[in-house]
């Protein structure tokens, strides 16, 4: 016996936030996860005011004092993680890298979303050939890694603004690019949410009460579908601040005079085994707690809200 | 069945359009060819001259009829650097690729498929939650940083594998250069193929275990147990089976991933498989191979989906191949 | 923050004899379907039993471990699932999976278990079972599958059969066969049964017996006919009301007030207070016991009061 | 059965190892494009060209000529030189070399795209007996003998008639090979690896050359490069990167060897596109700005020489007191004096994977300029888009490394220094677009002065004309480093070319 719907109104947005708010307190790992996401966001907002020195001071790079070790190293308490091989305070690139990196993921997961969204409601929506169309398409964007995708973005877009002018833009390049590589991701859910929603009897009554069927996707649809896009979404600003990490490792990301973590951590690999480890291995730790805390936080929200048990 | 394959047979073709048009477009794009082909000493006029034996100096749609025409022949370019037909060039490479991801999934499902599951049937274990932890971790941990290290540890330290290239290779066939019938060759596997599965393991542990854990909810395996069977047939034949479908359908998707970290990992390691060579041609400007290349693992992309949806139908038989395509 | 704990089922207890039919009635989530699981320890994580006593033949089933249960369950007890499309094993055949449960629980070779299976198929009254042995579930239509099942559960001969909710997610022709076939096949081998249903309808042609529960309660409990034709709890009539039979054309149904509280929600007292159109100050406090009311046992105040009168009344009289 | 038997033939695959008395492994960076010596003019051609062909003559490790297939040589006129050839000199393919074969090949560089421009100078090659021919030049050169060095005698009977040299596509020469060169190439997989075996019939007996099988392999990545070498993978590699010299050297049974090479790094100012590049003043102050002694120290620990002028203390026109001068009050005064006092904004671009550490050394360039006021706008390329942009002079400020073919000043100054000249050639990559048609009419006199004392001046003179006039940055001259397991006897063989003499190498047992 399949329980009766009671009428037309939608879970509440407002519940679940606190329904999540109220998990995380309760659970430790979570709590930790979302502390450390948090401060990474504060240190990546605060970058300019908690940097030890100005990164755009001409003075900042020296290279009187490349490779000062760590200061509980070194005894030099001018630089608190020592300095790279220009001579930079690692601290400093470090934040500013954090924030160069935090702010490549978030935004690019959030076209990822915006296109996702739009593409998997229209293709659930709608279904038949445009749905069949759009997945084939997603299909096809996905058998081209990001990696790929990148180079040949890369070159479209040096031939559109020409090489000097490109380096500028290698930031918002670098969105778009994975951006627009990763979005079937959250075409593909929302499509299955929205074919389980579908067939709900509150939609039925929408559609029978007369509600235009893209209010109906907004506004009845979309809030339903909202639990597993949190999940991902977490999930893919993680993953997008890998694959910055690696198309900058492979020397395709942010240019060296504006790192990310991933091209410092490529900076820092040639001095890894020459004994100035800690130029690769302190943003590399940094990388890896910062993915480890949204995984850590995407899996809590994933087994808390549970997406596949709110269809019913 | 055969509408089936026609319909996949049509699919496949536009996305090989749509491929190509990219793939080709970017030439010309990444760097000049010609300045890679000639000394410094090289006068300007002679390389104009010499772009213009190459035709580079075409309309672009000239360039690509003329690109298309022959990539129908099969003929994809001939390779700046290489001097030889671009798709031989790739296909010589192909056995490496295909080796050490062949290794790599095998050491996934080795590995992974009894992990998910331990970790699916006794959640609160305190091994399944170490293996979830560890799963985080490596989850967390991009490949290159992996494989650094364990060159690092296994090569530079401890001295155990070699570091880079493939080492001895015995040929099968008259193409097939394998190097997994000897000692030399395997021993250089171990390290890439290794960093490739840790790479690769922490997503199907976990997607074997979500999987798993919902099959081991369904009415079925609730009747299962009523019926009362044993846990090992309950876990390993009812439930596995049912768990393998999405893991078979991800696992398909995966592909496109797997060829961006065998990018990675054969970089670093020197593999000397399609990945290194697509850097390398990325870095020589040789076009030809670029393009060659997105063509190609385009073109394995397809023949995986369609495979993976044949296996598809093989394991699941509810479901009915023809509803599948557009 | 400590996850709170709720019980499903509360205080109950209820003995089936040997070939006996019963039936446990109520709305959904009364604790009708936990209730059947909890019988073969099979309530679903992170459920558990945590007190009370299921005994099968002065066996204690609640204790067992999971190799004595495996020889319980399919073998002595068996259980037929609600939702037939759910049920059987999408990716295995028919036949692998009626032989599964043979050989899981004797040593007869894959053939005899082969002819074993056909037999039973033929038995449920499925056409060309050879042909059937064969196919996946898939193939087979809802009816044909809650038959499968039925040739499942009667392959090793049970004592008892488990039926939850067997014809629920069936078509109203498909659901009264059904039905037949189990009552002949339970009469034909003598065979206990548990028909959990929320349907009086369906028990009534069934059950000798009835159980009716109500938030993890029983509140009633006697023989079908007597019930339906007298029902004495006021949710017994509540629920008898609400059948369309009851009531003249073109009225209304009649709908208890309301609806079943959810676990967490739990009133105090009695259950049923806040929709019992008779309630009292009292039954918002204290937990009804159960009494005989000359029809059946019923767990109500109301009653209790009103026989109490009568007896009162009576008592007066003489 | 069938399962013993697959079986079987595993193990026996498995245990199937060729036994092979000395093999060398080496590890360089890059392979050659081609088997073909002359398809293009680059360290890997040569360095192959080395291995299986045989230089007319070649320089030793103190700058002298040595004779190789040429076993003396002497003036006849200001225009020829007389080569004597070595006899009883095979191919591989068993032909006999003489002098027919030096004609030849002389005659192919004259064809080829890249030594075109080198071998233009000489008119005419004659033969005057089997081992006898005399060298024709259009005019005097004094560097006929550096140009010679080039000359790989390829065997004429094997090649004739299949020898064009094309760019792209496949040629004759470009999968054949017959030189009479210490090694005979054996296997090649164009990408990642040459296996190549010790030539039996090798002219030269007193070689100490002892390695039978040599196998090279690419490695791109310099730390890769140098952790198969400390894994035992490979013998000898080489370069290695500045970084990691330290670490190399700490580990025992590694040698290294390191060699100051020629190759000098220098930047370019753009004068037509910034009008500031056109004060000397300015140029001065950015050359007064930038501390080469830093750079070497700190990103190139040292492996490198920092240069105040353009000629390597080898070349001609070397100047001994011509020193890099770092001052930042001098050049703040400097721009004051130029009126630009507040500075002004340029843009850079370098290479970032084409000489040892480019992108750090143009970062730090960048740093050192902002203290006097210019803000530089850095941009960092791949070496396949980098030289594009250079052709196209993109930037107002660009890198540039050069060797001198011809180990002699006067290349420098032709390509960098010269008013472009797209007719001739000259200037071709003068990015400064500096151009002073006396220094033009120096480097051409220079070309032709046989005097070697009235050359010296000529060449002195022009390098401090450029110091005077400040007219590019000199940066540093790059070091070339070696290392190798230590039972490899790589410090007799190492020059500063970079073109290690491989068949004289002896490996200890």
């Amino acid at each position: 016996m399949k329980p009766i719907k009671k009428d037309l109104i939608h879970p509440i947005p407002g519940s679940r936030w606190n329904h999540i708010l109220s998990g995380v307190v309760g659970d430790k790992l979570a709590m930790l996860a979302l502390i450390i996401f948090v401060f990474y966001c504060l240190i990546a907002l605060l970058a300019p005011l908690v940097a030890p020195y100005d990164v755009s001071d001409p003075a900042f790079m020296d290279l009187m004092n490349s490779e000062i070790p760590p200061s509980w190293i070194s005894g030099n308490s001018q630089f608190l993680l020592g300095t790279d091989a220009q001579g930079r305070d690692l601290l400093s690139v470090i934040l500013y890298g954090t924030r160069l990196s935090l702010t490549i993921g978030i935004c690019a997961v959030l076209i990822q979303v915006t296109l996702g969204i739009c593409i998997g409601l229209v293709a659930g929506y709608l279904g038949g050939r445009i749905d069949n169309f759009l997945m084939r398409c997603a299909d096809i964007q996905l058998s081209f890694s990001n990696m790929m995708v990148a180079i040949v973005f890369l070159a479209i877009f040096q031939s559109l603004f020409g090489m000097a002018r490109y380096q500028q833009l290698a930031m918002i390049i670098l969105i778009l690019v994975i951006g627009l590589t990763e979005w079937p991701l959250f075409a593909r859910t929302i499509r299955a949410s929205v074919l389980a929603e579908k067939q709900q009897e509150y939609v039925d009554a929408a559609r029978v009460m007369g509600i235009s069927s893209k209010r109906i996707m907004f506004r009845h649809i979309l809030p339903n579908t909202l639990s597993p896009i949190l999940v991902i979404f977490t999930v893919q600003i993680a993953n997008a601040i890998v694959a910055e990490a690696a198309l900058s490792f492979l020397g395709l990301g942010m240019p060296a005079t504006e790192p990310s973590l991933g091209s410092l951590i490529s900076e820092g690999f040639a001095y890894m085994f020459a004994g100035s480890w800690w130029i690769c291995v302190i943003p590399s730790i940094t990388l890896i707690i910062l993915i480890l805390a949204m995984n850590l936080l995407g899996d809590w929200l994933r087994d808390h809200l549970n997406p596949r048990a709110y269809k019913d | 069945m055969l509408i089936f394959l026609l319909r996949r047979l049509l699919q496949a073709c536009f996305v090989m359009i749509i491929i190509s048009v990219i793939s080709f477009s970017i030439q010309d794009k990444l760097g000049d060819p010609v300045q890679q082909m000639v000394g410094m000493t090289v006068s300007p006029e002679e390389r104009n001259q010499l772009r213009n034996e190459l035709g580079l100096n075409d309309g672009f749609l000239v360039q690509y009829w003329r690109f298309a025409k022959g990539a129908v022949h099969g003929d994809l370019g001939t390779s700046y650097y290489y001097k030889e037909p671009a798709l031989d060039v790739i296909l010589e490479k192909l056995p490496a690729t295909l080796e050490l991801a062949f290794c790599a999934i095998l050491i996934v499902i080795l590995i992974a498929t009894p992990c998910g599951v331990l970790a699916a049937i006794k959640p609160k274990h305190i091994l399944s939650r170490l293996l979830m932890l560890i799963s985080s971790i490596g989850l967390s941990v991009p490949i290159f940083i992996v494989a650094i290290l364990m060159v690092y540890i296994f090569s530079i330290e401890l001295n155990i594998a070699p570091s880079f290239g493939r080492g001895q290779t015995t040929e099968f066939f008259g193409f097939w250069e394998s190097g997994l019938f000897n000692k030399d060759g395997l021993s250089h596997l171990l390290l890439p193929s290794l960093s490739l599965s840790i790479a690769l393991m922490p997503i199907f542990v976990r997607l074997i275990r979500a999987e798993m854990m919902d099959v081991l909810q369904s009415e079925y395996i609730r009747f299962a147990w009523s019926k009362g069977l044993s846990a090992r047939r309950i876990y390993f034949i009812h439930a596995l089976k049912n768990t393998m479908l999405p893991v078979i359908t991800v696992g398909g998707i995966q592909a496109g991933t797997l060829v961006a970290y065998t990018i990675l990992t054969e970089t670093i390691f020197q593999w000397p498989g399609m990945g290194f060579l697509f850097m390398d041609a990325v870095s020589r400007v040789d076009t030809p191979l670029v393009s060659a290349y997105l063509i190609v693992v385009g073109g394995i992309f397809v023949i995986t989906n369609t495979f993976v949806d044949l296996i598809y139908g093989l394991f699941n038989p509810t479901v009915r191949l023809a509803s599948h395509g557009l | 923050m400590k996850k709170r704990e709720l019980a499903a089922l509360i205080d109950v207890s209820f003995t089936l004899n040997r070939g006996e039919r019963i039936a446990i009635v109520g709305e959904s989530g009364a604790g009708k379907s936990i209730l059947g699981f909890s019988i073969v320890n099979l309530i679903s994580k992170p459920g558990y039993i945590e007190s009370g006593s299921i005994k099968l033949e002065n066996k204690e089933l609640t204790t067992m471990n999971l190799r004595q249960l495996q020889e319980v369950r399919g073998k002595r007890i068996a259980m037929i699932f609600q939702d037939p499309m759910m049920t059987l094993n999408p990716v295995l055949t028919i036949g692998n999976q009626l032989v599964e449960t043979i050989r899981s629980h004797t040593n007869i070779s894959y053939k005899d278990a082969r002819n074993i299976a056909i037999e039973k198929l033929h038995n449920v009254q499925i056409a060309s079972p050879e042909k059937r042995f064969d196919q996946y579930p898939h193939e087979l239509s809802g009816g044909m599958r809650q038959r499968v099942i039925i040739a499942s559960v009667l392959l090793l001969n049970p004592d008892i059969i488990i039926a939850d909710e067997p014809t629920t997610a069936l078509d109203v022709t498909i659901q009264a066969e059904i039905l037949q076939l189990l009552l002949t096949i339970c009469q034909d081998n003598g065979v206990a049964l548990v028909l959990i249903s929320h349907d009086l309808g369906v028990v009534s042609k069934v059950a000798e017996r009835t159980l009716v529960m109500y938030a993890g309660h029983i509140v009633e409990e006697g023989p079908t006919l007597e019930i339906i034709n007298d029902p004495q709890h006021p949710y017994t009539q509540g629920l008898l009301n609400a059948l369309p039979q009851m009531t003249i054309p073109g009225q209304r149904l009649n709908q208890i007030q309301g609806s079943m509280p959810s676990l967490a929600e739990r009133p105090s007292g009695c259950a049923f207070h806040p929709r019992c159109p008779y309630a009292t100050q009292k039954c918002k406090q204290e937990q009804p016991q159960f009494i005989y009311s000359g029809v059946s046992s019923v767990a109500c105040f109301i009653i209790e009061d009103m026989l109490n009168e009568f007896t009162d009344t009576d008592k007066e009289a003489l | 059965m069938k399962i013993k038997v697959i079986i079987a033939c595993c193990l026996a695959l498995l245990l199937y190892n060729k036994a092979v008395a000395t093999t060398l492994k080496i590890a360089n960076d890059t392979d050659p494009v081609s088997l073909d010596p002359h398809e293009q003019l680059s360290e890997s051609t040569l360095q192959f060209s080395h291995l299986v062909f045989d230089p007319l003559l070649r320089w030793n490790k103190n700058g002298q000529f040595e004779p190789r297939l040429a076993t003396k040589w002497e003036r006849i006129d200001s225009h020829t030189v007389r080569f004597f050839l070595r006899k009883n000199v095979a191919f591989r393919t068993g032909n006999t070399f003489s002098a027919k074969d030096v004609v030849y090949t002389i005659e192919r560089l004259k064809k080829s795209p890249d030594f075109r421009a080198m071998f233009d100078t000489i008119d005419k090659v004659i033969m005057v007996d089997e081992y006898t021919i005399d060298v024709h030049t259009i005019y005097t050169n004094p560097l006929l003998l550096n140009i010679m060095t080039y000359v790989f005698p390829m065997d004429k009977a094997f090649y004739q008639g299949q020898d064009q040299i094309i760019k792209y596509g496949e040629t004759f020469a470009s999968r054949h090979v017959s030189g009479t060169g210490p090694y005979i190439l054996a296997e090649r997989k164009l990408g990642s690896s040459m296996e190549l075996t010790r030539n039996p019939n090798y002219w030269d007996k007193n070689s100490v050359g002892n390695a039978d099988k040599v196998i090279l392999t690419p490695i791109r990545a310099d730390s890769t490069r140098l952790a198969a070498l400390l894994s035992g993978d490979v013998d000898f590699i080489f370069p290695v990167s500045p970084i990691d010299i330290e670490r190399a050297k700490k580990v025992s049974g590694i040698q290294l060897v390191t060699l100051p090479s020629t190759r000098i790094l220098l930047l370019h100012m753009n004068q037509n596109r910034r009008k500031e590049f056109q004060d000397v003043r300015v140029r001065k102050a950015i050359n007064l700005a930038i501390n080469q002694a830093l750079i070497v120290d700190k990103i190139l620990k040292g492996y490198a020489t920092p240069a105040g002028q353009l000629s390597s203390d080898r070349f001609l026109g070397y100047i001994n007191d011509l020193e890099p001068e770092y001052n930042v009050d001098r050049a703040l005064k400097l721009m004051k004096e130029a009126g630009y006092e507040k500075g002004f904004r340029i843009s850079m671009m370098a290479p970032n994977n084409r000489y040892m550490s480019d992108e750090k050394v143009a970062q730090a360039i960048s740093a050192m300029l902002s203290r006097i006021g210019i803000t530089v706008d850095l941009k960092t390329l791949p070496k396949a888009q980098y030289f594009k942009e250079y052709d196209n002079r993109s930037a107002d400020m660009m890198m540039l490394g050069w060797q001198s073919d011809t180990m002699d000043s006067n290349n420098l100054f032709e390509f960098i220094i010269a008013c472009p000249d797209a007719n001739t050639g000259m200037g071709a990559y003068n990015a400064s677009e500096y151009c002073r048609p006396e220094i033009d009419a120096d480097i051409r006199q220079a070309n032709r002065e046989m005097n070697p004392e009235r050359r010296l001046r000529l060449l002195q003179q022009i390098e401090r004309k450029i110091y005077d006039d400040a007219a590019v940055v000199p940066l540093y001259w790059q070091s070339l480093t070696w290392a190798a397991k230590g039972n490899v006897n790589i410090n007799d063989i190492v020059n500063d070319q970079n073109y290690p003499h491989i068949g004289d190498l002896f490996i200890e047992e």
